[in-house]
């Protein structure tokens, strides 16, 4: 094998040797020189960034055909590289609180983007199947990361194993697509629609609840909250957002390149799933007064938000109105990607207590005590509930131009009415911070400067992308045309 | 005994994992179903494999693929029970229920 | 458990995929069968008997179970399997060659699986005090 | 002069004063003051350069034209025709006002009331002038959050319950208008044409029987709960009840307009067909909007709830005018907004006024405020006559113009409204009564010694509203001209319509 093969793999390439470089400098640094962990983690992922810039346009399937580099996993790329980036900022100072080594974050971390990145490039299902696996593993050590406190023991426990079921579901998926199609190829899954009879549709079936488990979608999705409330509070914004990314990922290969041609078949599951996770997500996170856990919760609703892009495209027959419905799902995930992880990292910041559970107590009164930080939450919660000039409100509107488009204008109609429900309980952060008066011991506010520079950039990038989202656009819907 | 026969048996192993894991609290017992599970996979890899269309090991690599899946997920789960059983000193998932409202 | 691992190790080798049986035997029986049992020694030294070995829901587990089950069976048993015709052993070499030419990829990205593995299992083990000692 | 973007400006001179009041020191109340009215002079100034609008040139000026997101045919268009001239200058007005009024009573969080208020006055603009229904959608969000904050923090006792509320069902409605919004963009696309929001292009498309009925109810539901209609409107009265002074001001003054210019610019041109068909629902509506708002206006103790009540009242005469279709109706109805703006806007500053001096607004435990304060007196008369609609104050045009429209369409109707004009002199003189001439209750003469009369600022913050509503009741002619043109348009559209001719609707 000549190097020059590997020219397409460079990305990934470099972030196997940054986790190496990590794991080997993190031995020789002194206690109190760890920050040059995450000067090198940021500076790593990059240059990665700026490697995924020669790759894009290569459209070429490598390694026998196991892998692809096409314009889409690129798109995966750049935002799992933003998301990764984020999260090495946002972390250090929440760890550092807690006595938590950064240099095994930081290695977990780069391993699990590792695991997206492979996933976002599958163009077989036993390469998904590993990179999903290399995506979760270090998700499952991240939520068990503060290893003395029992709640992010249990959220570990309980997502691993939760996980890990869903993933043998997902295999054994896996393993009757391959009996019945004779090839483990994702573009051969299409094969599956000549096998038609029980036996492809209990494939389907199985593929169909082991990633919709993975995407946590209602009635897969009971996993989330535990794990998430548990983790320590910036990996609960990774956790949130990136396996979430890589399960689209996922999803679009299985659904959108796999059974793309067979879509009128799953459609009406899709639509139900999509409306049912968007509906019972915003219906239990109305109940929830602690911060951490309605973000937990409203998460399974931007995940039936994507659902929704994911039914539009199913609906469609017009090419064009089908890549709508891929591109709706890349701009939610990344949109949300930003804007969650910031919104995480607020809660994070107001856990410098480490008893503080992020209660929406813990808000009151915060546009009084730190203007700037309330201003920069109030921005990011109005980005959740879809209110311009903000990505949350384009990606909303993203989603909802490729349901009508698709002609599925109910499933544009609930999308409404839920991000109008979603308004009272992302509204009521907001009047805990500008309405109500501090607690008598208000939570002391971490500032550590990475982590405030890390989500003034977010929210920057929060309204910028809402009020300019052309060039984003350019970039997705150039790489959705490589799936078609 | 034929394809469908290690189909069947591959189905019953998988049922028996699952049911072990909806119906066993114990964390250990419940990553021994989930290992279960994967070896339903496996002989349904392998069996289809043995069946398929002839000269490519791609079920039996994939077979042995997963095998190494499901030992880092064994060491990674009991990883977690460890750590688990520091804070708690019980391995019982149900009195795992601090996360709650 | 272990006898069902190996009875599986049997049907491998019945399906003509021996390596598939060796590693069977080597990593269930071997590794993972010993680990879960060094867990189980670990964790129930205190309690033997544990007061309630199922979930109290567990007719609805079963009844989950039955229905996966039978479901699987009649996609089994309606499918028309033409081409099941005859076993087509694999010889350990096609295997060998394959794994390390065409699955090189799925293979070298299964070794940075097992390094996280490690890592972690390492870090969550290792004892809380250690942390901030060690390194 | 011609190159200069008027509108551009007039939107966003207020954006600038928010970012300079971010960076004056939290504690100079005084600087922040003036930037703020400054900034809103800043828009009201360029906002007078639209009285050189030509009646009888092209029906949209001072057109600005740029692109924005073209993956979607999204483009920044603005222009103005007559009707949006003249809600455009009510705006900058009222803004103005309420601006300076709030100088004495906001001394709490100045900083972000004064950027929450200029921010909102972006958003109102922006609504009357956008020709992209894109750009039209994402400032009438815009107008929704200042709003909810302006409740929220400066507001009464009960302003959370308040606020959510009125959040809530102002999203409810404009989200369904959005999916409305792209429905009848994409199915206008959908036809060969290429993607676009502008309002010109997609007015005089003719959509599917089924999409127009649907896409109406949609925008229905957004405007009627800004106007708000009967059964819609029972934020209203919890917002305005909960709101400071200046909220109220501007939440009567121009907030609720945002709905029925909504009618009268995408509701009727937009969906002429399902207007016609849905046209005796909304009369019907409008009808017990008027009747149901005068009741209840009657037996309200709270002053700030009864001035709420009448204007569900007042705004169902606009709802009326909109949808009887005729060139009285419609002037009415537009009439209707801009006097309502300012009479209510006024009243809603007087009962700030006295609420500043006792803390209080129940009628009954006020009266005999004449002896203490005869100036205040005089205006308050001068506003309750203008809002009863008396002959020689912009209340009555309105309300005379739309009776007559209303005559037109029906004799009922009609009748049923009359009855209205009456009912509100009733409950409007018997609260002056109340207020000004009846013994002083006991309550009140605690107050006797501090109550003074209308301060100096009270009487520079209401003097254009006095201005105006004396002017525009003698010479009403320059904004019935400038409203003609938009008139005519609307006339036209649904004269060429049939109704929905492929399902009849029940009534």
């Amino acid at each position: 094998m000549q190097l020059i093969d590997l020219a397409p793999l460079l990305p990934e390439l470099i972030l196997v040797f940054l986790v190496l470089a990590i794991i080997t400098v993190d031995l020789f640094l002194p206690r109190n020189g760890k920050w040059i962990l995450t000067a090198l983690t940021v500076s790593g992922l990059v240059l990665v960034g700026a490697a995924c810039i020669p790759v894009w346009g290569v459209n070429d399937r490598i390694f026998e055909g196991f892998y692809v580099v096409d314009d889409l996993s690129v798109f995966f790329k750049a935002a799992t590289v933003v998301i990764g980036i984020l999260a090495a900022l946002f972390a250090p100072s929440y760890l550092a609180q807690r006595r938590m080594p950064l240099g095994e974050f930081n290695t977990i971390l780069i391993f699990s983007l590792i695991g997206m990145f492979v996933l976002a490039s599958s163009a077989d299902l036993i390469t998904l199947f590993i990179g999903l696996e290399l995506m979760v593993m270090p998700a499952y050590l991240m939520t068990a990361f503060h290893k003395t406190d029992r709640y992010s023991n249990e959220g570990g426990l309980k997502y691993f194993l939760l996980g890990s079921f869903a993933s043998a579901i997902l295999l054994f998926g896996i393993s009757w697509t391959y009996g019945l199609t004779g090839s483990t190829r994702i573009e051969g899954m299409g094969a599956l629609a000549h096998a038609a009879g029980p036996a492809g549709i209990l494939a389907i079936g199985l593929l169909t609840v082991g990633a919709t488990f993975k995407a946590a979608a209602v009635p897969f999705h009971f996993w989330t909250p535990d794990a998430y409330q548990g983790a320590p509070t910036p990996i609960t914004g990774f956790l949130s957002v990136g396996p979430k990314l890589g399960a689209f990922a996922l999803l679009v290969r299985l659904f959108a390149e796999g059974l793309g041609p067979m879509s009128a078949d799953w459609y009406a599951v899709m639509a139900i799933l999509a409306v049912a996770t968007m509906t019972g997500g915003n219906i239990v996170a109305l109940t929830q007064t602690n911060v951490k856990r309605m973000l937990a919760y409203s998460s399974i609703a931007h995940t039936g938000y994507i659902l929704a892009g994911l039914a539009a495209f199913a609906h469609a027959v017009d090419p064009d109105i089908r890549a709508q419905g891929i591109e709706s799902i890349l701009f939610y995930v990344l949109g949300y990607g930003v804007m969650n992880m910031a919104a995480f990292a607020v809660v994070g910041m107001l856990q410098r207590d480490p008893r503080r559970f992020g209660g929406l107590g813990g808000f009151a009164g915060l546009a009084g005590r730190a203007p700037w930080l309330a201003a920069g939450m109030a921005i990011l919660l109005l980005s959740l509930t879809g209110i311009p000039p903000t990505v949350g409100f384009f990606a909303k509107l993203y989603v909802l131009i490729a349901t009508v488009d698709a002609g599925v204008a109910w499933l544009a109609v609930a999308i409404a009415l839920n991000a109008a429900l979603a308004a009272f309980y992302y509204l009521r952060v907001i009047v805990y911070m500008y309405m109500r008066d501090p607690e008598d011991q208000p939570a002391p506010i971490d500032r550590s400067p990475v982590g405030i520079a890390a989500l003034a950039i977010s929210v920057v990038a929060v309204l910028a992308l809402g009020l300019f989202p052309e060039p984003v656009l350019a970039f997705l819907q150039a790489s959705v045309a490589s799936l078609f | 005994m034929g394809l469908q026969g290690y189909l069947l048996v591959s189905a019953i192993l998988f049922g028996i994992g699952a049911f072990g894991f909806m119906a066993r609290r114990n964390a250990i017992l419940m990553l021994i179903s989930i290992e279960l599970m994967l070896n339903a996979v496996n002989l349904s890899l392998v069996a289809f494999n043995a069946y398929g269309p002839p000269g490519s090991p791609a079920g039996a690599i994939f077979a042995l693929l997963v095998m190494a899946v499901a030992a880092a997920e064994a060491t990674v789960g009991l990883a977690l029970v460890i750590a688990i059983i520091r804070t708690r000193k019980t391995a019982e998932v149900d009195q795992y229920a601090d996360l709650k409202e | 458990m272990m006898v069902c691992f190996g009875t599986l190790a049997g049907m491998y080798a019945l399906l003509g995929a021996p390596i598939v049986a060796a590693a069977q035997v080597l990593i269930y029986l071997g590794a993972i069968s010993v680990l879960i049992l060094f867990a189980i020694m670990l964790t129930q030294a205190g309690d033997a008997n544990l007061p309630r070995p199922f979930h109290p829901q567990v007719w609805v587990a079963g009844l989950v179970a039955l229905i996966i089950v039978g479901l699987i069976g009649y996609a089994v048993t309606q499918t028309d399997w033409h081409a099941a015709v005859a076993v087509t052993a694999i010889s350990v070499e096609t295997i060998a060659t394959a794994l390390f030419t065409d699955y090189a990829l799925p293979f070298e990205i299964l070794s940075l699986l097992l390094l996280v593995a490690i890592i972690g299992a390492i870090y969550l083990a290792r004892r809380p005090e250690d942390d901030e000692g060690a390194n | 002069m011609s190159d200069l973007p008027i509108l551009s400006l007039v939107v966003f001179s207020p954006l600038i004063g928010v970012l300079a009041l971010v960076l004056v020191p939290r504690d100079n109340h005084r600087a922040m003051r003036w930037i703020a009215l400054l900034a809103a002079l800043a828009s009201f100034g360029f906002s007078l350069a639209l009285l050189g609008y030509n009646t009888g040139g092209a029906e949209f000026q001072y057109r600005e034209d740029l692109s924005w997101i073209p993956a979607f045919g999204m483009r920044y268009t603005l222009g103005v025709d007559g009707l949006s001239v003249v809600l455009v200058l009510l705006t900058t007005v009222l803004s103005v006002v309420s601006i300076f009024y709030s100088w004495d009573p906001i001394r709490v969080r100045v900083k972000e009331y004064y950027a929450a208020m200029l921010l909102l006055m972006v958003g109102m603009l922006g609504v009357f002038v956008s020709l992209d229904l894109f750009l039209f959608y994402v400032f009438w969000e815009i107008s929704l959050i200042p709003m909810y904050l302006i409740i929220g923090i400066w507001g009464g006792p009960r302003r959370i319950y308040a606020t959510v509320k009125f959040v809530i069902y102002t999203l409810v409605g404009s989200l369904l208008m959005l999916v409305a919004i792209l429905a009848v963009a994409i199915a206008h696309a959908s036809a060969g044409h290429p993607f676009t929001f502008s309002y010109e292009t997609l007015r005089g498309f003719g959509y599917a029987d089924g999409l127009q009925a649907l896409a109406f109810v949609a925008f229905f539901l957004a405007f009627a709960i800004k106007v708000p209609m009967w059964p819609f409107h029972t934020w209203l009265p919890d917002a305005h009840v909960e709101a400071p002074t200046a909220g109220s001001i501007i939440l009567a003054g121009v907030l609720l307009k945002l709905g029925g210019y909504g009618f009268l610019r995408y509701s009727l041109p937009l969906l002429p067909d399902a207007a016609v068909s849905f046209a005796p629902i909304v009369i019907a509506l409008a009808v017990i909007a008027v009747l149901y708002g005068a009741m209840v206006s009657m037996v309200q103790p709270d002053l700030k709830k009864l001035i709420a009540y009448s204007s569900v009242s007042h705004m169902g005469f606009v709802t009326l005018g909109a949808f009887v279709f005729n060139v009285q109706g419609l002037q009415g109805a537009i009439f209707q907004m801009i006097s309502h703006g300012i009479t209510t806007g006024a009243l809603f500053l007087l009962v700030g006024v006295i609420y500043e001096r006792t803390h209080d607004r129940a009628i009954a435990h006020m009266g005999g405020l004449n002896a203490r304060m005869p100036q205040y007196a005089a205006i308050f008369g001068l506003f309750t006559f203008a809002s009863i609609g008396l002959p020689g104050l912009s209340g009555f045009i309105g309300e005379f113009l739309v009776l007559l429209g209303a005559f037109q369409y029906s004799g009922w109707v009609a009748a049923a409204t009359m009855l209205v004009v009456i009912m509100s002199a009733v409950y409007m003189l018997w609260m002056f009564q109340r207020i000004f001439f009846s013994v002083p209750s006991d309550w009140m003469r605690r107050w006797w010694p501090s109550l003074k009369d209308m301060s100096r600022n009270e009487w520079l913050a209401l003097a254009p509203l006095i201005v105006l509503v004396v002017a525009l009741g003698v010479f009403p002619g320059p904004v019935l001209d400038a409203i003609s043109g938009p008139v005519d348009r609307i006339i036209e559209a649904i004269e060429s319509s049939q109704g929905l001719t492929s399902f009849s609707l029940p009534w």
